[in-house]
């Protein structure tokens, strides 16, 4: 079935107030410009759910989108703080929920499996336990000893940024794969946004390389640039300027709300936002090709 | 041929990246890590396996990482998984040799606090958090901390344990039962300091320059110095070499 | 480090009497050729782990290799009844533990994964967890219902037939993947067959295929034609004669005594059963190419 | 148009095929319940995703596939993943609509034995086991049922329960708290049995040229009825020359 929709539309089916949204990616493929589409509709009251919340949340919460946020890691990552959620959970304006990388993934990895819980080892750090009690202890039948279990996260709606799909949703990723196909499994819907949109064809040229399949994906749209500020593996590079310069607007509110709206909501879609950055940030962000080798599936 | 030239940031970093092995498997952080183990890489320990978080096993990067997920990180790795599989597989199962780790308070006993200053639910200062390094600090064979020394950063005692290095001494880590042997020296700016028998931080040696007083005056409790303190030798020129020229040209972990 | 041996090198090191060996691969890249040399080296008492038993553990049993089997389905995969094995079974020549297919691979996911034991959801069917104690309930603590788990699985050796690997071990793999990370993960040791060795550039041109790294491999074989009479997708097809042969042949004890003197014992390594097979054979199996769209990981 | 030159096996199959709907996910075995897939993707149910237990999504077979690993499923399909992935991912998250089960024995419950026939431990006959059934028949939304008629494998109860169908009744099923609804059809080659209310199985639908007496007479204990019981609809020409000229031209699972 063709799910090819606009991000204005899958935004407007797909993600209600009071939601509980997982933009998936680590670092890599992180897809802003579903942040910036859920700002323009004005969505309010989600939970935000991210290993690293990063800067697409800075931004959503920053627009008031949210009520509560969950991760594992909350900083700018390779810069340092994350200002508007840091300052948001310090002065208790935004409830918040955390984790450890690990025990994050293990509950979106339960969430995929359709499992009620899953297992990972004691790590002897005792307060991150105690603060959350979505860890509990189970005695492992086999040895006595004690495991650590948390329960899945069922996201209402995963968004995921991919290199390729298909116009059904047969989507291709690689490079850092971080936390994608568990979102998407875990969740009840899926946005996918996608560098481009190819003919099945392609995608079935190499079906190990499909990480999450039509059956599960809600929405496909075609957006190029998607991940700005973040990157996308083969098409362009982090920008990591980007990064620091938020580091110092941050620091200011109304700096804040003057980039939202003039780089979000004075916007009309990514299309406008992509040629608002200018062509010296396009350039500044070209990589040069370098191509795997190919495998032969045989004909059989 | 030591001209002396150097900063203490790179006593830092040179320091973690001696004690590095050959053929080991490190989980790296950015930043000073990075450094650290791409300058072992670069000297004695040519086959090192760079791990990182994201999922990223063999690293070559050809330029800096400026985040943990950085694209030249995967472009000419030997392999790339999914961050559960690299925390399962790797950490979990016990492949991991070495983890690096930071954090804004490290204590007597050397738990790491990376959360939050002041009270949990009403933080003075709300820190990133874990991230890798709860589990990092249990399961990796062992462990580095590397951090400037400042009297903040060495509390008597972790506002919030984040990762444990050995809670009230090493019989608690023990009986806990994780596997990871957990922190075995902090390397700072001033100093290196080891986990004496009881897991009780001592100071073991001094950088170059250093007094044992310096290390005193920054130290949040009155931390106790091995029976013989050595000190560091002085970062070879190759080293610092390979760190500016090669590695952080633009200084930005250097600076 | 380069790992490069002789497959009888790798077997006289890596395989002792009495261990529990897993030899993965599901229908597809079954590593017969280790099989047979583990046959030539005369090893005994071994426990032979595979969900689908196939005919290479067929061939092991009959060789009086074996003295128990885990399993999931015991079958001629697309044929019917895997007879040396049944009738040891039905003897009592052997021992045998079994599982469901799930069961079997949560077991490998769990020793891959360093975990005391992984849950599985209640499959109302009872039988099976009457009969093997590897089967216990644990009461999950965030809903009260009861979930399955199974402690994991071990191997002493982990064999795994891959299409190209490089001198470290470094391995990629594609088509069906099976259980071949979970067992080489969970496996103390692990033996690696390929059916090319390549530059490590080929491996480090395409890290997301990478499906085993050399961390955990501990020798590394070159073994062209290795899976036959499975297959290695893109390079040989599976021979489904000869499972079909198979099943009319061990019928007599007599028969495969004389297989596998011919065909194993008097043979010196894979390469010579692979000539002995003749042309026909190696006409019939060959495919035709069917290469993926290469991807761009790009010049960072 | 309908030449009635059909076998039982193909009544069986062509039967299977129309209980599928489009745009369904099926878990699919090789031999007749690939063919009834095939089929019904070939007549009315364009949009039928296939998914193999080797971990194959979206298999679009170019020759008759003849092991449940067969490379043709791989060339040209959409997705490939781990076993442990395509049981825990698909079939235990709930994304399969459909299984297909086999066995030895179907009981009067829809129990399935696929293990031994004896006692267990001392075997009369040693069968393949599970495989992927327990877990198909306990969490596919559905599951169908295929085998030939004959009273040895329609005893009053199973030697062995390796899948669950209905348990004791209904009510046991449901207590369990598993997943799925369990079989909604036994497809054999004289005719189509649903459960009841009880999950009892009773003839619903005969095959063309078959009597209810032939059912009886095949069945090991005394089959229900129902209300009212059909005929299914001979095989359409169509149907028949798919299934002998794209899809089994040797005849492998068809004769």
């Amino acid at each position: 079935m063709n799910k090819l929709c606009s991000l204005q539309e899958a935004v407007a089916s797909y993600v209600q107030d009071g939601d509980l949204v997982y933009a998936a990616g680590f670092t890599h493929l992180i897809p802003f410009a579903v942040g910036h589409e859920i700002i323009r509709q004005g969505r309010r009251n989600l939970t935000l759910a991210r290993a690293t919340p990063d800067l697409i949340y800075d931004q959503m919460i920053a627009a008031g989108c949210a009520q509560k946020v969950i991760f594992s890691y909350l900083g700018n990552p390779g810069v340092g703080s994350l200002r508007i959620v840091r300052a948001a959970i310090e002065s208790g304006a935004i409830e918040w929920e955390e984790y450890s990388h690990y025990s994050m993934i293990t509950r979106l990895t339960a969430g995929a499996a359709g499992l009620p819980f899953m297992p990972m080892n004691l790590t002897a750090a005792p307060d991150l336990e105690k603060i959350n009690p979505n860890f509990q202890r189970v005695v492992d039948p086999f040895t006595g000893k004690e495991v650590m279990v948390v329960p899945p996260l069922h996201p209402d709606v995963a968004i995921v940024h991919v290199q390729r799909a298909d116009a059904e949703g047969n989507a291709q990723i690689w490079g850092i794969l971080g936390e994608q196909k568990e979102a998407a499994f875990a969740a009840q819907k899926v946005i996918l946004t996608a560098e481009e949109i190819v003919d099945e064809t392609v995608i079935r040229s190499d079906p190990n390389r499909t990480v999450i399949p039509s059956l599960i994906v809600d929405a496909v749209c075609h957006v190029p640039y998607c991940a700005h500020p973040s990157y996308t593996q083969g098409y362009y590079d982090r920008d990591n300027d980007f990064y620091l310069q938020w580091d110092e607007l941050s620091k200011s509110k109304e700096n804040v709300e003057k980039w939202l709206q003039e780089f979000v909501l004075d916007v009309k879609d990514h299309a406008q936002y992509w040629r608002k950055l200018g062509e010296a940030t396009h350039q500044r962000l070209k990589i040069k090709d370098k191509f795997s080798t190919p495998i032969n599936y045989g004909e059989f | 041929m030591n001209e002396r030239i150097y900063s203490k940031n790179e006593l830092m970093i040179v320091n973690a990246a001696r004690l590095l092995q050959d053929g080991e498997l490190v989980f790296v952080g950015v930043g000073t890590p990075n450094l650290a183990c791409n300058l072992a890489r670069r000297t004695h320990a040519p086959n090192l396996t760079m791990v990182y978080e994201a999922g990223v096993i063999g690293a070559q990067p050809a330029r800096l990482p400026l985040s943990i997920g950085d694209p030249t990180l995967v472009s000419g790795a030997s392999a790339v998984c999914s961050m559960y599989e690299i925390f399962s597989l790797y950490l979990q199962r016990g492949n991991v040799d070495v983890g690096f780790l930071g954090g804004a308070q490290i204590d007597r006993f050397c738990n790491i606090n990376a959360t939050v200053i002041g009270d949990y639910r009403h933080p003075k200062v709300r820190l990133p958090g874990s991230g890798g390094s709860m589990e990092i600090a249990a399961w990796a064979n062992r462990c580095y901390i590397m951090t400037p020394h400042d009297k903040r950063r060495f509390p008597e005692k972790v506002d919030f344990c984040t990762s444990a290095g050995f809670l009230s001494g090493r019989a608690e880590r023990e009986k806990s039962g994780v596997r990871g042997r957990g922190p075995q020296a902090v390397v700072t700016d001033l100093a290196i300091m080891m986990p004496d028998e009881n897991g009780e931080l001592q100071v073991t040696a001094l950088h170059p320059g250093v007094e044992l007083q310096d290390v005193r005056d920054n130290t949040g409790w009155e931390i106790k110095t091995a029976t013989s303190i050595t000190r560091t030798a002085e970062p070879t020129s190759g080293e610092l070499r390979i760190l500016h020229e090669e590695l952080d040209p633009s200084g930005i972990y250097l600076n």
